[in-house]
C-alpha cells in the first residue's frame, strides 16, 4: 500500500502495465521528457524509452487515426489527450473508426486503445481546458467510458481500461488530481469495467455522480442530516443500472449530478431509465444538478457553472421534501 | 546576402509505356518478367469484367451504390505487384485490382457494396483493411500499421491509396507530418483521377503537380503516369525500398483518370464534358498494356478471347458465391460491438422484436432473419 | 402554393432568400454544377454564379471554419456537409467555434451560419450515410438545431434558420427528400424556430418524434385504433416543452420515437424533463422506440435498426395497457 | 525522356538586420522612417514591460495561466507594422506587440487571462479576433475573412499568426489549401520559436524548412529572421502587396524564439537547455534594433530611461483598469448564448441559485454576484 494522489496511481498503473506487455505503446503531446503537462507521465520515457514514450505532433487526430493502426496490428496503444477540449480535432476518428471498427469488420480488427483524458472544471484554467464530454461519446456506441473518483478507483480502473479489448476513453478528473491522497495497493488490481461503487449507504435519497463531482456530492452528505446513498458511477458506458436500480427501488427519490450542461447530458439518461425502470417505485421528480446549458464560462465565474455542494444540499432537502 | 536560399528542389515524374505505346527500355527492361506481365493483364481483364458486372448488379437493384474502378485499375495493381504479400494496402475504394492480386477474395468487396458488413471481415494472412467510405481519413491508419511494424522489427511496410479529393482533408496533412517526422516505412499513392465527384482537381490543389504535397513534409515525392503498369511497379518499389531500409516514408502522385461515373449513384455527364472522357478513353491502361504484350508477341487475339471468357466465368461465380451468403440476423448488429456484450446491449439485443427495449428480456425468440436483405 | 417535394421547398426556400440577401453565400461539395448530390441545390450555381454558390475543396472543418470566417465578417454563409456521417472532421469547428464565439467574444462577433446537413437512414446507403447526431449537437450549448419532416416546414424553418443571427443546424431527413409532396406557398413565410407542431389531436397517448420517424408514427397512429396526439418536434433545440407539457398532463402517457442510438439521445432528454414537469401526471413510463445501441448496419439490415411503424405500434400498445 | 522535371521550386530567406547588427541599405534603406522606427521600438519596450507585469501578476495569484511573449515580440509587430488598420489580424496568443499596434486596447489581453470573456469583447473598429485558445484552428477563420473581404469587393486582407507547432494541425492544411485554391487574399506568419510547449520543431516538421509547407499549396512562401523586424516588415509588405493586388496567399515562416517558459504553468528547465536559451537570448530583437537606432542616433540611454519610466506607468495603469473592471455577475453567462435567450434558458439563469433548474422560475433575485473572481 501506498499513499497515492490520482496522478500518482494513473502513473503507477501505466508503469505496470508497462513493464508487463510491451505491447503498449504511449503516444501524446509533451509526455515525454516533459511527463505530460499534468506529469502524469512523469518519468515513463526514462524508464522505457522514446520508442514506447512517443512525443507525438500537435495533431490530435493524428493521434488517435495512428493509434488506431498501432491497435489493428495488435499492439496496445494508450494516447493522450492534452484536455478534454481538444477532443475535437480527433473526434471524426474516435467515432467513425475507433468505434466502428470491430463491428464494420465483423471482429476481423478490434482496437484496443485507451484514450487518456483531463477532464473537467474547477482549476482556472483557460477554455477549452475545463469541459465535460462524456455524455457525447456515450452516445457513441462501440465505445466504454470510464471516469474515477479516487485514486484507488483510477488505478485499478485504468489497469482494466488497457487490458479491455475494446477502446475505452479514460477521462482524468484534473480537478482532483492532487486533492486528495488515498492508500492504492503497490501489486496490480482491477476494479471492473461497467460496475458501480456505493460510496455511502443510505435509505432517503439516491444521490449518482461520478468524477470530480463525487467529491462534492460527499462535501454535500456531510452537511446533510439525511440518509443518502452515494453511488459513484465509475462507468460512464455501460451504465451500471444493477446498481442504480437497487438503490432507487430502497429510496425513491434521486439526485443526479454532474458537470456536463443539462441538456442530453448523461443525467437525462439515467433518468429516463430510472423512470423506465422504477416507475412505481419514485417518489419524487429527479433532480438533476448540472452544468448550465451554457458554454463553461471563463474561471472568474467557474464556480458559479459547476455544481457545488450548496447546490446539491437544495437539491436533496428539495427531493425529500417532495 | 541577406536574400538566400534555403531549399532548392525538384520533382521528377516517371512514365515507361505510354499511350502511344512507346516504352522505354531502359527504365522498364526487366522490370517485370514476361510471365508476370501476362499475369497482370490477365488480371486487369478479370477485374474490368468484375467492374461491369458490378455497375449491372447495381442497375438492376441487387447491390446498392457502387463506384467503378475503370480506367484507374493499372495504378493499384502496379503498385500491389511492387508490394510483398504482408505489405499493408490500405485503400480507399478504387482499389479492386490491387486488393484482389493482394489476396482478397472476389467476393468480399461486392458483399460490401450489398450492404453487408462481412466483406469487410478481411481474412486471416490478408493484409489489407476495410472500405474507407470517411474520405482521407485512412492514410492515418496506414501511418499507424507502419509504425506498429517499425517497433517490432518487422520489415512489412504499409502502402496506402486516395484520391485528389482526400489530400484536402487535414487527416491526410496529419497522416503525411507523422509518417515524415516519425520515420515510418508508408508509401503514400494518390490516385489523380482528375475528379472528385464533380469537383475538379484544380479545386483540390491549384499547384501544378499534386506531388509537391510531399515537399511540405520533406518527404520524397514523385509523379507518375498511374495508367502505365510500368511506371507504377518502379515507382512503388523504390518506395519500397525507401520505407523497408531506411524507413522513410514516399508520396507518389498517380496521374490516372475515372472512365465512369463517380459512383452508380452519380451522373458525370451533368458536369464534366464528353469530349475530356473520349481523350482519356485513348489513354486506358489496358489498351497500351495490350498493344505492348502483342508487340513482344506475349499475347494475341486468342489468348484475349480465352480470358475474357475465363473473366466472365470466374466473375459470375462470385457473384453467385456473394448472392449465395446467407442474410445477416438482425441480431448480427450487437455481436460485434464488443468483445463481450454488455447487458444492456444484451436486453436490447434479446428484445429487440419489441418495442421497449430494454424491458422485456423474455422475447429472445422473436429475433427473426431478414427475409428482405 | 405549389406542390412540392422536400427538396424542392428547400431548393426554393434558398433561391428565395439568397435572392432577397446578397450577404448569402452557399459552400460545399458538389453544391455547384452537380446541384448536391441530392440536387437540393440544383440550378442555383447557374442562377446566382459560382462566387455564390461555391464548390470547396473536400475538406468539412474547413467548409466550416471558412463559413465561421465569412460569419464574423458579417455575411451569411450557408454550407452544406454532404452527409452527416461527415460531420465529424467539422465538430470541433462547430462545437468549440461556431457554438462559442458569441458568447467568448461577448457579443462582439456573432455567427449567423445555416449548416444544412442530409440525415438518418433508410435510403440503402453505405457506412456514415445514414445517421443521426442531433443530440450530439443538442448537448452543445450554443447550437440551434432545426429538422423538419415535411416540404412546407422545411421552406418555413429553413427561412428562419437563415434569417436567425446565431449558428443553425439544419437536418434533412433524407428518406423523405422525395418521399411526398405537399402544399407550399410560393411566397416566402417562416415556420418560427422552437415551436413543435401538433400532427394529430389526442387524448390517450402523447407520440413525440421529428424528422423522417414523424411519417412512420403517422404510419402507426393509422394503423391504430386510440387517440394519439403526435407531436413533430421540428426544432430539437431549443426544445418545445410547453406544447409536450400541455399534451402530456391530457395524456399521461408518452412514447418518443427516433432513429438515433437509446443511450444518451434526445429521447433521454425528453423523457427526463417530462418526468421532472409532469411527474404526477405521468400513468405510465416514458417508452422510446429508438435505433439501438449498436452502430447503425449496413443497409441489408437497417429496417431492423429504424424505428418502423409496427415497433411504435407495439410501444403504444404497452403504453396504453400499462 | 521517360523521367521529367515537372517542378523545380526554390526558397528565399530575407534578413536585414541581423544578429550582429548588420544592416543591408539595399533593403532596408527607407523601408520603415526613421519616426517609425522610434515609435516601433519604443512600443517593444512597452510590450516587454507588460509581458513581465502579466508574468508578476500570475506569480502572485492575481491572473490565471499566461503565455509569455518575450523574444518573439517583433515578429507580430513587423508584420502589424506593414498591414492596413483595416486589414484583419487574426492571432494565436503570443501577438500581444502586434495586436496593441494593430489598436486593441492592451487591458483586453489582461482582462482575458483573468478569466473574464469580456477581454474578447473586441472593439468596433478594431480588426483582430479573441485569444485563439485551440491550437491551429484560427487560420480557418481568417480565410474566411479574407474570403468575405474579397466577395464584397474590399481590399481588406487577413493576416493569421500561428506556432510551429500548429501547423501540424489538419485545420492548418484545410486553411492553407481553401486560402491557394479559392485565391484568397491571407497572409500566413508561422512564428517557429523552435517549442511546441515542451516538443522541439523537428517532431512537427523534419523537413529543412517551415516555410516549404506553402510549396503543398503552390503558394509563395519565404522564410524570414522574425527577430528582425526590418525583414518582418519586408516580407508581410510583400505578401500584403501579393494579396491585395492578386488576391493571392503568402506563406511566411518566421524563425523567432521563445525566451520563457511556455505559460506560467510551464518549466521549460525540465527540457530544454539553458545554453540554447542563452544562445537566443543574444539573437533577442530588442538589442540589435536598438543597437541600429543608436549607430543612427536615432537613440540613446536618456531616451532609453524616459521610455522605460513610461512603459512602467502605461502598464500600471492598464492593470489597474483590468483589475477595477466590475466581477461579472453570475448571469452573464447565459446573455450572450444567443441573440435573444430561449426560454429554457432564461428560466435556468432566473433559478441558477437552486437546485431545481428549470422548476422554479420565481426565484430570479437569487442571483447574486460574484464575490470572489
Ligand atoms: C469525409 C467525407 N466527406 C465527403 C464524402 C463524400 N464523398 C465520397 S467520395 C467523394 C469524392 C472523393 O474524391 P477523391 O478523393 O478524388 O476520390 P475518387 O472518388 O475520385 O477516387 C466525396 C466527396 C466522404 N465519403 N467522406
Ligand atoms: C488543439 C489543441 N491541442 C493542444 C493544445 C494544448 N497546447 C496549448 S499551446 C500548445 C503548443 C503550441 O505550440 P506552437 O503552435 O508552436 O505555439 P507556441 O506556443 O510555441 O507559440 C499546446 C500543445 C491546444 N491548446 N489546442
Ligand atoms: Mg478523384
Ligand atoms: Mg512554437
Amino acid at each position: 500500500m501506498s499513499n497515492l494522489t490520482l496522478v500518482q496511481a494513473i502513473n503507477l498503473a501505466l508503469a505496470q502495465e508497462m513493464e508487463a506487455d510491451d505491447r503498449i505503446i504511449l503516444l501524446g503531446e509533451d509526455i515525454g521528457l516533459n511527463g505530460g503537462v499534468f506529469r502524469v507521465t512523469e518519468g515513463l520515457q526514462k524508464r522505457f524509452g522514446p520508442e514506447r514514450v512517443v512525443d507525438s505532433p500537435l495533431a490530435e487526430s493524428g493521434i488517435i487515426g495512428t493509434s488506431i493502426g498501432l491497435a489493428m496490428a495488435g499492439l496496445r496503444p494508450i494516447p493522450e489527450i492534452q484536455f478534454e477540449g481538444f477532443m475535437g480535432p480527433a473526434y471524426d476518428q474516435i467515432c467513425s473508426h475507433a468505434a466502428r471498427m470491430r463491428t464494420r469488420s465483423r471482429g476481423a480488427f478490434t482496437i484496443p486503445m485507451t484514450i487518456r483524458v483531463p477532464v473537467g472544471g474547477g482549476i482556472h484554467a483557460p477554455e477549452l481546458h475545463s469541459d465535460s464530454p462524456e455524455a457525447i461519446y456515450a452516445h457513441t456506441p462501440g465505445l466504454k467510458i470510464v471516469m474515477p473518483s479516487s485514486p484507488y478507483d483510477a488505478k485499478g480502473l485504468l489497469i482494466s481500461a488497457i487490458r479491455d479489448p475494446d477502446p475505452v476513453i479514460f477521462f482524468e478528473p484534473k480537478r482532483i488530481y492532487r486533492a486528495f491522497r488515498e492508500e492504492v495497493p503497490e501489486d496490480e488490481f482491477t476494479v471492473p469495467i461497467g460496475k458501480a461503487r456505493v460510496v455511502t449507504e443510505g435509505d432517503e435519497i439516491t444521490l449518482i455522480s461520478w468524477g470530480a463531482t463525487v467529491v462534492q456530492c460527499m462535501n454535500a452528505i456531510e452537511k446533510s442530516h439525511r440518509s443518502i446513498e452515494l453511488i459513484d458511477l465509475r462507468t460512464i458506458y455501460p451504465i451500471d443500472m444493477p446498481a442504480i436500480v437497487s438503490s432507487v427501488k430502497k429510496t425513491g427519490r434521486v439526485v443526479i449530478v454532474h458537470e456536463a450542461s443539462k441538456t442530453c447530458g448523461l443525467g437525462a439518461e439515467i433518468a429516463a431509465r430510472i423512470t423506465e425502470q422504477c416507475f412505481l417505485h419514485l417518489e419524487a421528480p429527479i433532480q438533476r444538478v448540472t452544468g448550465y446549458d451554457t458554454i463553461m464560462p471563463y474561471y472568474k465565474l467557474e464556480l458559479e457553472y459547476l455544481p457545488e455542494s450548496n447546490r446539491i444540499g437544495t437539491a436533496l432537502e428539495e427531493v425529500a421534501a417532495y | 546576402m541577406p536574400i538566400t536560399t534555403v531549399l532548392d528542389t525538384k520533382i521528377r515524374r516517371i512514365s515507361i509505356l505510354n499511350e502511344h505505346g512507346d516504352f522505354d527500355a531502359e527504365l522498364g527492361e526487366g522490370l517485370i518478367p514476361d510471365d508476370d506481365q501476362v499475369r497482370l493483364y490477365e488480371h486487369l481483364v478479370v477485374c474490368r469484367q468484375y467492374d461491369e458486372v458490378a455497375f449491372k448488379l447495381q442497375r438492376s437493384g441487387r447491390m446498392g451504390t457502387y463506384p467503378q474502378n475503370k480506367g484507374q485499375e493499372a495504378t493499384s495493381l502496379g503498385a500491389a505487384y511492387a508490394l510483398r504479400r504482408d505489405d499493408w494496402m490500405v485503400t480507399c475504394y478504387r482499389e479492386n485490382a490491387g486488393l484482389f492480386w493482394h489476396g482478397l477474395p472476389m467476393e468480399h468487396i461486392l458483399l460490401s457494396w450489398m450492404g453487408d458488413e462481412r466483406g469487410n471481415r478481411i481474412p486471416e494472412g490478408v493484409y489489407c483493411t476495410p472500405l474507407a467510405v470517411p474520405i482521407g481519413t485512412q492514410m492515418l491508419h496506414a501511418a499507424g500499421l507502419a509504425w506498429a511494424a517499425k517497433y517490432r522489427g518487422e520489415d512489412r511496410i504499409a502502402c496506402t491509396f486516395f484520391g485528389d479529393g482526400a489530400t484536402s482533408e487535414g487527416d491526410f496533412h496529419e497522416a503525411a507530418n507523422f509518417s515524415a517526422n516519425l520515420d515510418l516505412p508508408v508509401i503514400f499513392v494518390c490516385q489523380n483521377n482528375s475528379w472528385a465527384i464533380s469537383v475538379p482537381t484544380k479545386i483540390q490543389c491549384s499547384a501544378p503537380t499534386l506531388a509537391q504535397r510531399g515537399i511540405a513534409y520533406g518527404m520524397e515525392c514523385v509523379q507518375v503516369d498511374g495508367n502505365d503498369i510500368f511506371a507504377m511497379v518502379k515507382a512503388t518499389a523504390e518506395a519500397a525500398d525507401r520505407a523497408r531500409r531506411e524507413s522513410r516514408p514516399t508520396f507518389i502522385e498517380a496521374v490516372t483518370y475515372r472512365l465512369g461515373d463517380h459512383t452508380t449513384a452519380d451522373d458525370a455527364r451533368r458536369y464534366r464534358d464528353q469530349d475530356e472522357v473520349d481523350a482519356w478513353m485513348k489513354r486506358d491502361p489496358m489498351i497500351r498494356f495490350r498493344r505492348h504484350l502483342e508487340d513482344r508477341r506475349l499475347w494475341d487475339s486468342q489468348k484475349q478471347a480465352d480470358i475474357q471468357k475465363r473473366a466472365e466465368k470466374e466473375v459470375a461465380a462470385v457473384v453467385k458465391r456473394a448472392e449465395e451468403i446467407a442474410a445477416p440476423h438482425a441480431r448480427d448488429m450487437f455481436d460485434h460491438m464488443f468483445a463481450e456484450l454488455p447487458e444492456e446491449l444484451r436486453v436490447q439485443r434479446d428484445t429487440m422484436r419489441t418495442s421497449s427495449i430494454g424491458q422485456d428480456p423474455a422475447q429472445i425468440e422473436d429475433a427473426v432473419e431478414v427475409t428482405n436483405p
